[in-house]
This record gives structure tokens, C-alpha cells and sequence, in this order.
């Protein structure tokens, strides 16, 4: 199992949810987070103070799946989150060690 | 370019702000300076004379009690702009664009306010020629008022003998001001979450000065629709049907919100409806300020404006609350609050006209209708009205207008000249329900058609709408340069 | 089942506002048409005819003055509870449940207007058979007033002759309704986070009717406790006693919250304290028009009750501040805001009888003793008063209603027949704090009892609580269907 | 050690209160004994006696009217300081210190009100020897006034001849004591983030002492600035110089905040806007109270003062904004409402001398000036006046001041005997520029002084400043044990 | 070294720490995030516009431990974030590897 | 590749970010988390009822990079987070399988 972690912009997280949805993926776990990186935050003035905003908002979305899953998931995640301008944002995958589904104990796959 | 709009409209405020200076130094040394004269002017200069020799008299004849109930109501409606108003629409929007919703409020009051001492309480409150009542009315006083009080060139003791002669005229010109501002406030409800700052701020400054001042001196300074019999006692149609269909055409030049009702998610729920209540309840607060204020005297008719406000008020809410609760599953606290503003809205032109028996049924109607406006009518229609000004204040309006043509008390609206007053369809005049249709549409076609000119005018000077980008990221940031954190 | 579930409440409303219509139709109509009478009804006709033309005289007695202060009074008063105590209580709860609280204050304001237009005045503020005074006073008028105000059935410029001579009786109405709304909105602070809307909407209808109605007019109608000659100026028994206890029956039916109290973590935490000081200082601010306004005119006498609650106010904050900060080592917000309005209930029954001294000692036995209700005794006893209706309002309202007893000033309550006015213990009249025991006692006692019945019947009709499910999950999302973002 | 600090504040609080209750007693038994008089005594005795008299006259002299609007002006002053200037600065600071800065607020609220009750309303505004006009005058009244009216010792009738003939002395107590109190709310924008709460409550509890009450004795107690000739219609030196000097020495003795402008990380950006715009609202609103209540009459002045602060306020606010879209290119809402704050402020001097166009100039005036010493002065001096007191109040009140005696306008200041007034500058009288000038001058001198002593005082004392740690960790943990979630 | 992640309800927090707290394990993080999956949301309506809610709130429990605490940590957990409802949430497990406390300096096992 | 994971005390951020940045690094992601572990939180006393603050503010910053700079890294972090004070908070590091840069689809240490 992987989990495949994608930070991207908030208004794309509607677009992938419904394009992973649509892969058959049944859930996934989503955070508030600021991002730091080539794309420059925008300036806010207080009473002549200018504060660079070096972190912009954007969302992480974590997404377990089966091994044999990752690629279209990562194409989906890719194609929905993608504007083509700078802070679209990364995709991590991390190999999963073990899953667990709380209310019935399944574990692995199954527990997705 | 960058530097042109910058520099824009600032160098415009900059330019009005050495315009009214100006203006006050002309009104001043006016005042002292004598030149010779025509004979018309010699006719008038007698008129002014007996006029102002009126005025001594009633000056004489302020009324404590009055004054310091229309002072704390000069201090009541404003509150129901800033931060009511404010507060009211901002907490719907979403959190990215609070701030610049609660500062279109705060710079609407700012700029009528300059413009109404400059010229706008003039041309809207005085009489065109000096006389306002008996033969010697001018015919272009149904039209607009006079120049006299231009930059507030007054007394302290002056009063405005026909319309408040019991207070200080720098007193009812307040009052009237805060008139002014919360109208133009209520449009923003419609263009929210999309309109540029200097844009609005623009079609604001134009709108005041072709459509409120204008419909404001023909209902209540004595002009054509007054003289017709149009009954508002505290702006149904001048303040509510007036923005409200001026929200709407805004809404309508401007389109949609970026993602508006094509996606399910939350994208557009309000981010706190306690911010919400909180405008609510200070508009219901205010509102008295509003509605007994337009009595312009503490006496019983302010009393009962009062009693019928507060009757309306709750009983809208409660019927708002109801509707959705049987139609929705569920009451909320944004219809409940909603309710109760249609009712504030509905009951305003019939406060001093209705009693508590009327009030209740304007209340049950517009918390339906409103209801519906807002429910049904605005998704079968398309338009994307953001805050429901049009829903709200435009339908809630016409039912209070109407409505006021059905229930009018007589004796309420009587004078000692005519102690019988206007009374209403109940009380078998069933022609005023037709004079207030006349108000009605005349305010619709009239601040329809002017509002519509100007969004047109205003998109080519600077344009209307902020950019997709900005849109999508939140007005707070790219328009102001802030943020709630 | 659902749909049973659905349309119940909003379907009372409907049928309230139906037969408010009827009322209104019935009651006009009533004024016009004359049918033959008995002997009685003549007599009765006679005092009404001799009353009216005392009314008519009365009615050249408005004061524009006293108008003045009592229409802003309103305002003031009505600001208390909408955003005020919707603030104060929304702060305190957690951010799941903050629109359900500020929906109960909102909810209820409305639902009281309109119960008290249709019969509560009338009931509670007129008095039974038409007299007041003297003889001519029916006995029955010791529990309840008459019908005649039914629908507020009044002409601009009557006045209510013998609690309110100098100014409209509409105006009256209203302010006196202010108070009935503010009394009910009180009691949820008890039943806060558990309770379902639909039964309180329901108890609270039972309980204006069963409770507040007929107190308000024992103590402020010339019902028989004003008779007894119990002092409570603004309210300390009418509206703080009595909710106070109302809310600590509902704590004690309802049982505690989920989770209260059995764990250490942070469950319970206030989720914004910035909401809560705004409604405490919205509180205060407002309670000039509670306590001055009670002198119903802008007189010494509202004069001096605006200087006695600004210093109990004050002096009660800082002592419930100095008491937790000495106990707990900090002082805090909640805790300095709590002992203000400690201090505002305290001095309300003693304000317009009490000097600036007594104040002091009021505003220090309400800080301690409030401070100590609410922290130590509340879990001595185990109840779960969620936000401390009763810790702050019974036990505050007490402690003021008997140091009225104590410290009450003859000569601020004298008239012109009685100048030497009501006197305390302190000037010697020691048997007054027994009689304002009485009039605590049986404050405590028929609210109690009834407000103990109601909760049971409401309980079988709807529930009163939620369920488990939706106590955990929040009840903005659960019973509105809306949430804070 | 911990015992001891726990428990210094609230014991000195407790010693104040048995020290009220003491006087109240003594005060009230005085009243009812007397003593054997020396000669002095006797004179003194028998010119209270014709000052007796002479209130006993006043009394009949109590306008319902005029007290009406001072009620309302209470009510709309408290407001400005709770929630108004609470949120006005709550919403500036960062999350973790905003329960803090809104407690201060409140406390200082309940310190005032004790300490006017018991000793500054007689030392401030009665007249050293019971005489305040004509020969009789004693010289020390130059500097303080008399003990006459410790503990509020007054009649319900009673009214202060001499400053509020109109009205009853309790409420003119209370009108004057919200000026107190919001005053020394002010300083607290300059020390916010940083300052023990224990260690303000000191300095205040001295600054109102020594600095307030006289200076307000000074300039409206028939004082030396008075009898010079100095114009304060409602406090721009009184209120609003003496506080932004206070505030700035106390910015630099306690020194910058940690690791103020040494990041450039968003560590210093307002956590909620939406406050600060509710607050500049409420103190726009109550403003009205300030500023036309000053007039202590509704009448053509108090209309006046009302015109002229919408106007400069209105004016100002535009004026801040344009000037920071010009030079930072975006208008936002901590500008505009900036702006407004400090049209509101320069206009308070000026608000019953100056007419429409002088209101205009001095918005103007005051939205560039304030503009350019909050954002530039301050960063070029180095001081960290962490909300601006300085450089809004100060720097407004003396181009308020100042300009009061530019544009100030005879009439509206003229009285029977004189019915010229005080005119101005643009009248043909420059040397009123100087004695506003002497006025400025002799309040920024006081004020700093005794400012820098008495901070000096309590830092040995209890400390002025937060442990280092604290201060990163926020304020409202640290010092209140609560937190905003 | 392993890093425990669980999703779980967030009424339930306070019992999962106290839980983990009397294995003896002496750190944790915990996030407020939004989860998506097989429990449905509540409906919010404002002036007749439906919002499904599709995102329900959780909280996500962060808890690195050493690997032979890796079944007792699980069932922990499990046992007290339980309640049988469609919603209660995952368990995810992943290798650490590395560790190390801010403050001494420690690694591995040492710095949990 | 390496996903670091450091859990520090929230004022530290900047300094952090700074030292990061000063390394080569271009771009990290941050989430305001609430932390429990040695370092006791304060007390909140509302009307007598005290509440132990047993989560403390903490903020978690991830940085993904390529193996070689796990050292520098680390170092950097553990450096400029330092107080020495209880609370400090702690590194992990886990193996970053696979990277995307979603604006270009870059993989790899390429899309970092
Ligand atoms: N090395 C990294 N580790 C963790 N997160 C990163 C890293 N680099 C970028 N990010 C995240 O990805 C977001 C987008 O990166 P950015 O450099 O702005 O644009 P782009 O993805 O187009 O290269 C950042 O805001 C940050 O949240
Ligand atoms: N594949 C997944 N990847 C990440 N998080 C998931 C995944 N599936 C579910 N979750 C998280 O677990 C929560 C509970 O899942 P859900 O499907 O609603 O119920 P259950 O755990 O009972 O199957 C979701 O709200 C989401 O936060
Ligand atoms: N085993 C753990 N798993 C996950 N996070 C932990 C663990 N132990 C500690 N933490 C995090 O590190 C923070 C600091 O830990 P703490 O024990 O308070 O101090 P120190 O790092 O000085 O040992 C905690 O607040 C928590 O966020």
C-alpha cells in the first residue's frame, strides 16, 4: 500500500476529490497548510508596516490506495490540481506499512 | 498605467475635497456680500427675507424633547450601516472577503457623507425657489430642491420649516444623511465578492447624485410623487425598492460569482453567521432610529411607529422561520435574521401609517414572500443576487409599500387641517393602493434604467468586475492588502 | 413521523398568528359597533367613558422629554438581549453550539413581541375592571390585569395614566415588552448546549403566560405585591429572580451536559471570550435604558438610577475580579465581566431607591456572593447551570432585592402625597427587608413550581433534549443545519 | 513571594472599597451635623447657602429634553470605551494577546468609575470655595476644585449650576466620567502586547489622579486654561493629547515589543480586522455622544457639533485612504477606519465652535497628518507605539486644537452677554492660535511628566513588563489563564 | 521505529491519549483535518441553497513509537476509538527512519 | 529522496524557514498542530473550573529533499529550533518513495 500525499490549491481540492472519487477511491483525508516555495505570498500593509506573506494557503490531501493504484492516482491528482502556474503544488508517496480500519478491525487493502 | 491607477481616484476624492472647500468659501463670503440685483432677484431676495423671518420664529420654537430624540436617532441609523450593515453582509460572504465587504459599508458612509453636505441634503430637502407649500410653489420643485444649502451654509438655531420645525436643520440634515448612506450601503449586498473597490465607489458616487437624491425630493421634499399622495413614511420605496433594484441590475451587468451553483461543495457558505446576527440585531436596534426617527418629534405617532416596527419585525422572522422549517426541515439562524430584516424593509413605509393589526399581516407577507424571493424565485430566475438584496429589500418594499395603500389608518396621518389624514383601502380609499403602485414603479424604472447607464459608464472607466485570479483568491488580500488571520 | 416532526412548531406559529389576525379584526370592530348592555357593563361603560376623558387629558400631558428618554430606552433595552445576551451567552459555549445559543436569544425576542402585542400588556400592565387606585380597585386586580389592551388597541396619543403619564402608551408597551423578552431569553443560559429548540420555543410560551405575565403585574401592575409594598424598581424580582430559578428547575429536569464535568480536558472551554465581552459591555450600556428608563422620564430620578448602576457595576466587577484573583491567582475576563453583570442585576430592583453608598456595598456583596455561587457552590451541589443563569441572576437579583430592603432612601421614592417615600433599614424601617423577603420567596417559589410543570408537559409533547448523538456533533449542524466556518 | 503578589492588587482594590464605604458614611453624617464654625467656615457656609439657594432654583430648571439627549449621551460615551476601543484595539493584536487588550478595556472601565465617584467628579468639576464665577472666585480654584461632592452626595434635584444648569447633576457626573474613562483606555493602545495587567492598573489608578482630574478641572472646571481662554469644546486636549503623550512616554520606558520589526515574518499582522472595524464604527457612533452631548443641551449647538464631526470624521477617514492608495497602492480597512478615528479626534476641540467648512479643512487636515506620523514619523523615530496612540490621539488632538482656533466661529459661541463669542483666526482673532497653542504646550508638558514619574514608580513597584516568555506565549494564557479557540 | 497515524473521531481524542498515555508512551501530535470517505456528511442550507457537507471533521493523532509497541499501540487505539459507526476512521502505520529530540540532541528510540 | 518532519515550538518557524532557505532549499509545507509530551501545558480557569491545557501549540514543518542533504538538514533544524527548554519538539524522517511536481510533472529530486 502507498500513501500518496498532494499539496495543492484550495480551490482544486473539489476537482481532485471528484476525479479520485471517480477512480473508485472511497475516502481521503484533507488539511489546511501553508506552503512555502517559488510562489511568492502577497504583501499585506498595516499602518505603513509591509508584512511579505511568505507562506501562501494550500491544501494537503492524503490518499491511501492499493500498490497497483498509484500511478492512475497520481495522473488524476496531476491533471485536476494542474493550472500550469507557479505553486501547483507536490505530490509525495510514501509506502504504507500497515492500514487498519477502525470500526471493523479489517486490516491492509481492505481496510481502504 | 500602474501609476494612472493608483493614482486615479484618490487625485478624484482630492479633487472633490478642493471643490467643496472652495464651495465653502464661495457660500461664506456670499452670505456677506451684496451685488446689485434683477428685479426677479429682488422678488426672491423678499421671499428669502419672509422666509427667513419664518425661520426666526420657528427657530425659537425647538423642541428639546424632539432634538434629543432625533439626535440619539441620527446616532441609531448610523449604527445600522456601521457596523450593522457591515457586519450583516459580511459575515455571509466568504472569510477571504470580509474585509472588503465591511469596507465597502464603512467607505460608502465616508463618501455620502461629503457629498451630501456638499450638495446633496439641497437638492433633495429644500424647496426649488424657496417656497414649498401654497400657490407660490415652483413646478421644478417637483423635480428637485433649491441651491440654499449648499456646504450646510446654516444657523445654529436654523430649522427646515416644512419638513422637521421642531429640531435644528443641522439635526435633521443628519438624519436624513444616514438616510442616504444606509441606501447606498444595500446595494453592495448584490455586487459582493466581485466588484472592484474604486468601481464601486464610482457608480456610488453617481448613483447617490442621479437616483437618491432625485427620488428622495419627489417623495419626501415635497416633489411630484409626494404631491400625488404617495404615502412612505420612512423610505419603502426611496430607500428598500430603490437599492434593491439597483442590487439587482448589478447583479445582472456583473454576472455570476466565479463557481456559483455549478459545483456542490461549500464553496460558498457563510463563513460566520454570528457576525450575521450581530448586523441583524443592530439594524432591528436601529431601525427604531429609522422608523419612530420619521416622526422627526418624540410624540405618540413615533410611539406608534415604534409598537408597529417591532410587531412587524417579529412576526416576518417568525413566518420566515416557519416557511423553511416546513419547507427545509430546519430552522436557521440566517433565516430568522433574514426574516426579520424583510419585516424591518416591509414595515418601514407603513410605520407611521398602520396599526398593530396591519402590522401583523405586512409582517406574515413579506417573511413569505421574502422567503420565496430569496428561495425560489432567485434559482428560477438565474440571477446571482450574492447577499439577496433584491430578495430582501426590493420584494420586501413593494409588499410594505402596497400593503401601507391597504391598511392606513386615517387618523393617523392627520393634520389639524385635515384631521381625517390618508386612510387606506380598509378604510374604503382604494385608490391609494393604485397611488402607491405609481410610487412603486416609478422608483423601479427610474433607478432601474440610471443604474444601469452607470455600471455601464463606470466598466469603461475603470471596469466593473476584479480580476478571475483575484476572484478565486479572495478581495481581502488583492484589493486591500489584508487578511483575517 | 417526519413530517409530523416538521411542520408541528411552524404550524402553532401559523395558527398564533391566524387568531392574532382574528383578535385584531375582533378588536376593531369591537371599538365601532355598540351592543346593548347590562346594569354591570353601564357601570363599567361609565368608569371606561370618565377614564377616557381622564386619558384625553392625560394625553396633552406627553412630554416630549420623557418621550425622548423612553423611546431610546427602548432602543437600549432591546440592544441588551439582541446581540447582547446572544453574545454573552454564544461566547461561552463551545464553537459547535455558538448559532444554536444566539438562535434562542434572537428566536425568543421575537416570539414574545408577539405574544405580549396580542395579550401580554394588556394582562400585566392594565389594571382589572379599568381602576387603579382608590376604592373603586377590583380585588381580582391583585392577580391579573384586563383585556382592554388586547392587540394594543390604542390611538397615538393614549397614555397609561397610572404607571406612565407622560408619555404614548405604545411607547410604554414597548419598553415594558423589552423587558418580558429579555426575562425569557435569560433562562436558556441554564439549558444552553442541550436543549431542544422546538421545547424551549414551546416552554417559553408557556412560561411569558403562566410566570412572567401575572409577576409583572403582582409587582408592577398594582397587582399584590406592589400592594404588600415590595420595592423592585427595574426588575431584580420580576426578571432575575425569576429566570434564575426558571434556569436552575431546567438544569436540574435536564440533567448535565455530555461529558461534563467527568473529564479533565478542554471540552467545556469557553470557545471566544472577545463575543462574551462585547455582550457584557452591550449588556451594560443597555441597562441604562433598563434601570433610568424605569423611572419612565427623563428626570433626578433617572439621574441618580444611572449613577447608582455605573458604580455598582463597576464596583461588583472589580470585587469578583479580586475575589478570583486572590483565590485562583488570576484574574480573568470571563471573570471580570461575569461580576458586572452581578453588579447590574444587583442594583436593578435598588436603583432608583438607593445613594451612591449603598451602591457600593450592593456592588461588593454581588461580586463576592455571585463569585461564590457560581464557583463553589455550583459544584457543591452538582447541578450543571451551564452558563450560570442562576449563580448570576437568582443569586445576584436576591442579594439586590434584600439590600433594597436595607439601604433604600425614603426620600428618592417620595411624591408629592408621600414625601418622605418608602425609607430602609437603614433609615429605620427595618420591617421593609422583610417584606422584600416576601416578595423573593414567592418569586422563587411560583416560578419554580411552574416552570417545574412546564418542562414536564414539554417534555412529553416534543422532548426537551437533544439527542446524544447530535449533543456530541454540535447542534448548529444538527438543528439549524448551519455551522461557524 | 507568590502569596504576596498574588493577593497586593486585589487587597489595595478592598482597602479602596472600605475606604468608599467610609467616606460614604462620613460624607452622609456630615451632612447631618454641625460643628462650630470659625469665621472662614461661616463665609464659606453662607456663600453654600446662596449657592443652595441658587440650586434649588436650578432644580425647577431641569429640562426633561435636554436630560433626555444626556441620557442617551451616557449611554452612547460608555459604548465608545466597551466594546467600542476594546475592539477598536483587541482586533489589531495578535490572537494569543486579544482576550488581554480587551480586559484592559473593561477594567480600567470599573477602576475610573469608582475612583470618580468617590473623589474626581467633586475635585474636577466643582469650584475650589463653592464659587465659580464673578469676584468671589478663590485662586486655588485655578488649580483643583472643592470636596463638595465626594461619594456623589447629592439631591435628585441637585444640579451643577455653574457647567449643566439643565440637567440633573447625576447624569452630568456620569456624562463627565465617561470622558475619564475613556481617556485612560486610550493609553493602553500604546503599551498593549507587553504591559502587566497589575502594573496598569496602578498607573492608571495614578495618572487618572494626577493628571486627569486636573487637567480637566483646568480646562472645563473653570480652571486657569479656561479662565485663559483655551477651546476645548469636548476634549482634544483634555482627552486626546494628554492620553497620546501619555501613551508614548509609556511606549518608551517600557521599550519595543520582542522582535518587533526585526523579522520581516508576519509576526505583527492584526489577527481580526473584523473587530477593529466594529470598534471604529461603535466609537463613531458614540462619538455623537461625545461630541454633541458636550453641548450637555439638545439644541441648535448640539446639531452642530453633530454636522461638523459627521463631516470631519467622513472626511478624514477618505482623506487616509487616498493618501495610502497613493503611496502604497491599496486603500485598506485599517486605513480607512484610521482615518475616521482621527477625523473624530481633531474635530472634538473644534465640534462647537467651527462650521462645516473649517470641519472639512480639519478632516483633511487630520487623515494626512495622522497618516504620516503613523506611518512614517513613527518608523523614523524608532519607538514602538504598538497601536498608535500617539500618533492618532496626540498628533490629532493638536491639529484639532489647533485649528479650533483657526476656523472657530464667533456666534456659535456667544451667550447673551456676549453674544460675539470666541471667534478665530479666519474671524480676525489670531491670538486665539496662540492660547490654543499655550493649551497644547501645557498638557503635552504635564501630562509627559507626571506620566514618566508615575511609571517610574510602579516599575519599582510591581514591574511593568511581562517576563520575556510570557510575551511570546501570549498574554492571555500567561496573565488571564484563558484563550480565545 | 514506526510512526502511528490515526484518523479518528474527534470526541474521541481525549480516551485515545489516555490510552496511549498509560502504555507508557509519552508524546504524540495531534491535527484537526477533514475527512472524506463512507460516512456522509450533514446537509447545511443557507437561504435554500443545499451544501452537502461532504467533508466531516476528524482529528488525526501522530504518534511515533518503537517498533515492539507497534500491536499494543494498534489495538489501543482501536479499542477506544471505536464506537461501530460508519466514520470511526483508519489507522496508518509507517517506518521512521529516523528520530531525534530538538532539545538533547537523542536519536532513535532515545528521542520518542 | 526524505520527507523530514520537524515538530517545533511556533515561534521558531521563521528562524527555521530562514535556515532552510539557506541551505538551497526552495520549498516547504507547514501545519499548525497542537502537541502533547513532557512539556505541560498551562491552566485555563473559567468561572472556577480550571482546565489543564494538556495540548500545546506546536507547528509541523515538512520538507522533502534529496538524500545527500539529510545531514544538513537536520542539523539545521535541530540548530535554529533549539531553546533547550522542554518542549522543544522532535525530527522525523521518513523515505520519500516517489516526488511530482504537479505544475510540470517532474519526478523525482528534479521536482523538489
Ligand atoms: N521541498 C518541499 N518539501 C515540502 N513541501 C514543498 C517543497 N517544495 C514545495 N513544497 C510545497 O509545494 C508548494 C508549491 O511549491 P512552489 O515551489 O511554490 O511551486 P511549484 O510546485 O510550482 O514548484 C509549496 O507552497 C509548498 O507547500
Ligand atoms: N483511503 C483513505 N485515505 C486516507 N484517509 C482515508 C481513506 N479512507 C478513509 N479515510 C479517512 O477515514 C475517515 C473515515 O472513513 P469512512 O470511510 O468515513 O468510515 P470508516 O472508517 O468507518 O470506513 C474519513 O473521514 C477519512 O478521513
Ligand atoms: N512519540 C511522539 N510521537 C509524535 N510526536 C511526539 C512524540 N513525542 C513528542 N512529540 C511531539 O513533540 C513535542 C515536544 O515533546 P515534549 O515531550 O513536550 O518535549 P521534548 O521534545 O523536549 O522532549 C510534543 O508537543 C509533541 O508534539
Amino acid at each position: 500500500m502507498k500513501l500518496v500525499t498532494a499539496i495543492v490549491k484550495p480551490f482544486k481540492l473539489d476537482e481532485v476529490r471528484d476525479a479520485l472519487t471517480s477512480l473508485g477511491i472511497e475516502g481521503l483525508t484533507v488539511s489546511e497548510v501553508k506552503g512555502f516555495g517559488r510562489q511568492k505570498g502577497q504583501t499585506e500593509i498595516y499602518r505603513g508596516a509591509e508584512y511579505a506573506v511568505t507562506f501562501v494557503p494550500k491544501v494537503k490531501i492524503e490518499v491511501a490506495i492499493a500498490d497497483d493504484r498509484l500511478e492512475q492516482t497520481i495522473e488524476a491528482i496531476q491533471r485536476t490540481a494542474h493550472t500550469g502556474k507557479i505553486g501547483d503544488g507536490k505530490i509525495f508517496v510514501f509506502d504504507l506499512a500497515q492500514a487498519v480500519r477502525i470500526r471493523t478491525g479489517e486490516q491492509g487493502a481492505d481496510a481502504l | 498605467m500602474s501609476l494612472r491607477k493608483r493614482a486615479s481616484l484618490p487625485a478624484v476624492i482630492a479633487a472633490l475635497f478642493a471643490f467643496a472647500i472652495g464651495l465653502a468659501l464661495t457660500v461664506s463670503a456670499y452670505a456677506q456680500t451684496a451685488a446689485p440685483m434683477t428685479p426677479e432677484q429682488q422678488a426672491a431676495a423678499k421671499a428669502a427675507e419672509a422666509a427667513a423671518a419664518e425661520v426666526a420664529a420657528a427657530a425659537a420654537a425647538i423642541n428639546s424633547g424632539d432634538t434629543a430624540w432625533m439626535l440619539a436617532s441620527v446616532a441609531l441609523v448610523l449604527m445600522m450601516t456601521i457596523p450593522g450593515l457591515a457586519l450583516f453582509y459580511g459575515g455571509m460572504v466568504r472569510k477571504m472577503n470580509v474585509l472588503s465587504t465591511v469596507m465597502q459599508s464603512f467607505a460608502i458612509t465616508c463618501l455620502v457623507t461629503v457629498l451630501w453636505v456638499i450638495y446633496g441634503y439641497s437638492l433633495a430637502f429644500t424647496c426649488y425657489g424657496g417656497t414649498c407649500t401654497g400657490e407660490g410653489v415652483a413646478w421644478m420643485n417637483n423635480w428637485i430642491g433649491s441651491t440654499s444649502r449648499l456646504m450646510m451654509n446654516v444657523g445654529l438655531n436654523a430649522v427646515n420649516v416644512d419638513l422637521a420645525p421642531t429640531i435644528p436643520e443641522t439635526v435633521y440634515s443628519c438624519f436624513q444623511l444616514t438616510f442616504g448612506i444606509i441606501t447606498c450601503a444595500l446595494i453592495v449586498g448584490s455586487v459582493a465578492d466581485r466588484m472592484k473597490f474604486s468601481a464601486l465607489m464610482l457608480f456610488i458616487a453617481g448613483w447617490f447624485t442621479f437616483v437618491y437624491v432625485p427620488i428622495a425630493h419627489w417623495v419626501w421634499g415635497n416633489g411630484w410623487l409626494a404631491t400625488y399622495g404617495v404615502l412612505d413614511f420612512a423610505g419603502g420605496t426611496v430607500v428598500h425598492i430603490n437599492s434593491g433594484i439597483a442590487g439587482l441590475v448589478g447583479a445582472l451587468v456583473l454576472g455570476k460569482r466565479r463557481g456559483y451553483a455549478t459545483h456542490g461543495g461549500e464553496t460558498f457558505t457563510p463563513h460566520n453567521l454570528v457576525l450575521t446576527m450581530i448586523g441583524a440585531s443592530l439594524l432591528w436596534v436601529g431601525w427604531f432610529g429609522f422608523n419612530a426617527g420619521s416622526a422627526t418629534a418624540a410624540n405618540g405617532r413615533a410611539g406608534m411607529a415604534m409598537l408597529v416596527t417591532q410587531l412587524a419585525t417579529a412576526t416576518a422572522a417568525l413566518a420566515w422561520m416557519s416557511a423553511e422549517w416546513m419547507v427545509k426541515g430546519k430552522p436557521s439562524v440566517l433565516g430568522i435574521v433574514s426574516g426579520a430584516v424583510a419585516g424591518l424593509v416591509a414595515i418601514t413605509p407603513a410605520s407611521g401609517f398602520v396599526a398593530p393589526g396591519g402590522a401583523l399581516v405586512i409582517g406574515i407577507a413579506a417573511g413569505v414572500l421574502c422567503f420565496w424571493a430569496c428561495t425560489s424565485l432567485k434559482n428560477k430566475m438565474g440571477y446571482d443576487d450574492s447577499l439577496d438584496t433584491f430578495g430582501v429589500h426590493c420584494i420586501g418594499g413593494i409588499t410594505g409599500a402596497i400593503l401601507t395603500g391597504v391598511f392606513a389608518v386615517g387618523v393617523f396621518s392627520g393634520t389639524a387641517d385635515t384631521p381625517g389624514g390618508t386612510p387606506g383601502l380598509l378604510e374604503g380609499n382604494a385608490k391609494q393602493v393604485l397611488i402607491q403602485g405609481v410610487g412603486v414603479l416609478t422608483t423601479l424604472v427610474w433607478s432601474g434604467v440610471i443604474s444601469l447607464v452607470l455600471y455601464k459608464i463606470v466598466d469603461v472607466i475603470v471596469g466593473l468586475r476584479v480580476d478571475p485570479e483575484m476572484e478565486v483568491e479572495g478581495l481581502d488580500l488583492g484589493l486591500h492588502g489584508e487578511a483575517v488571520h
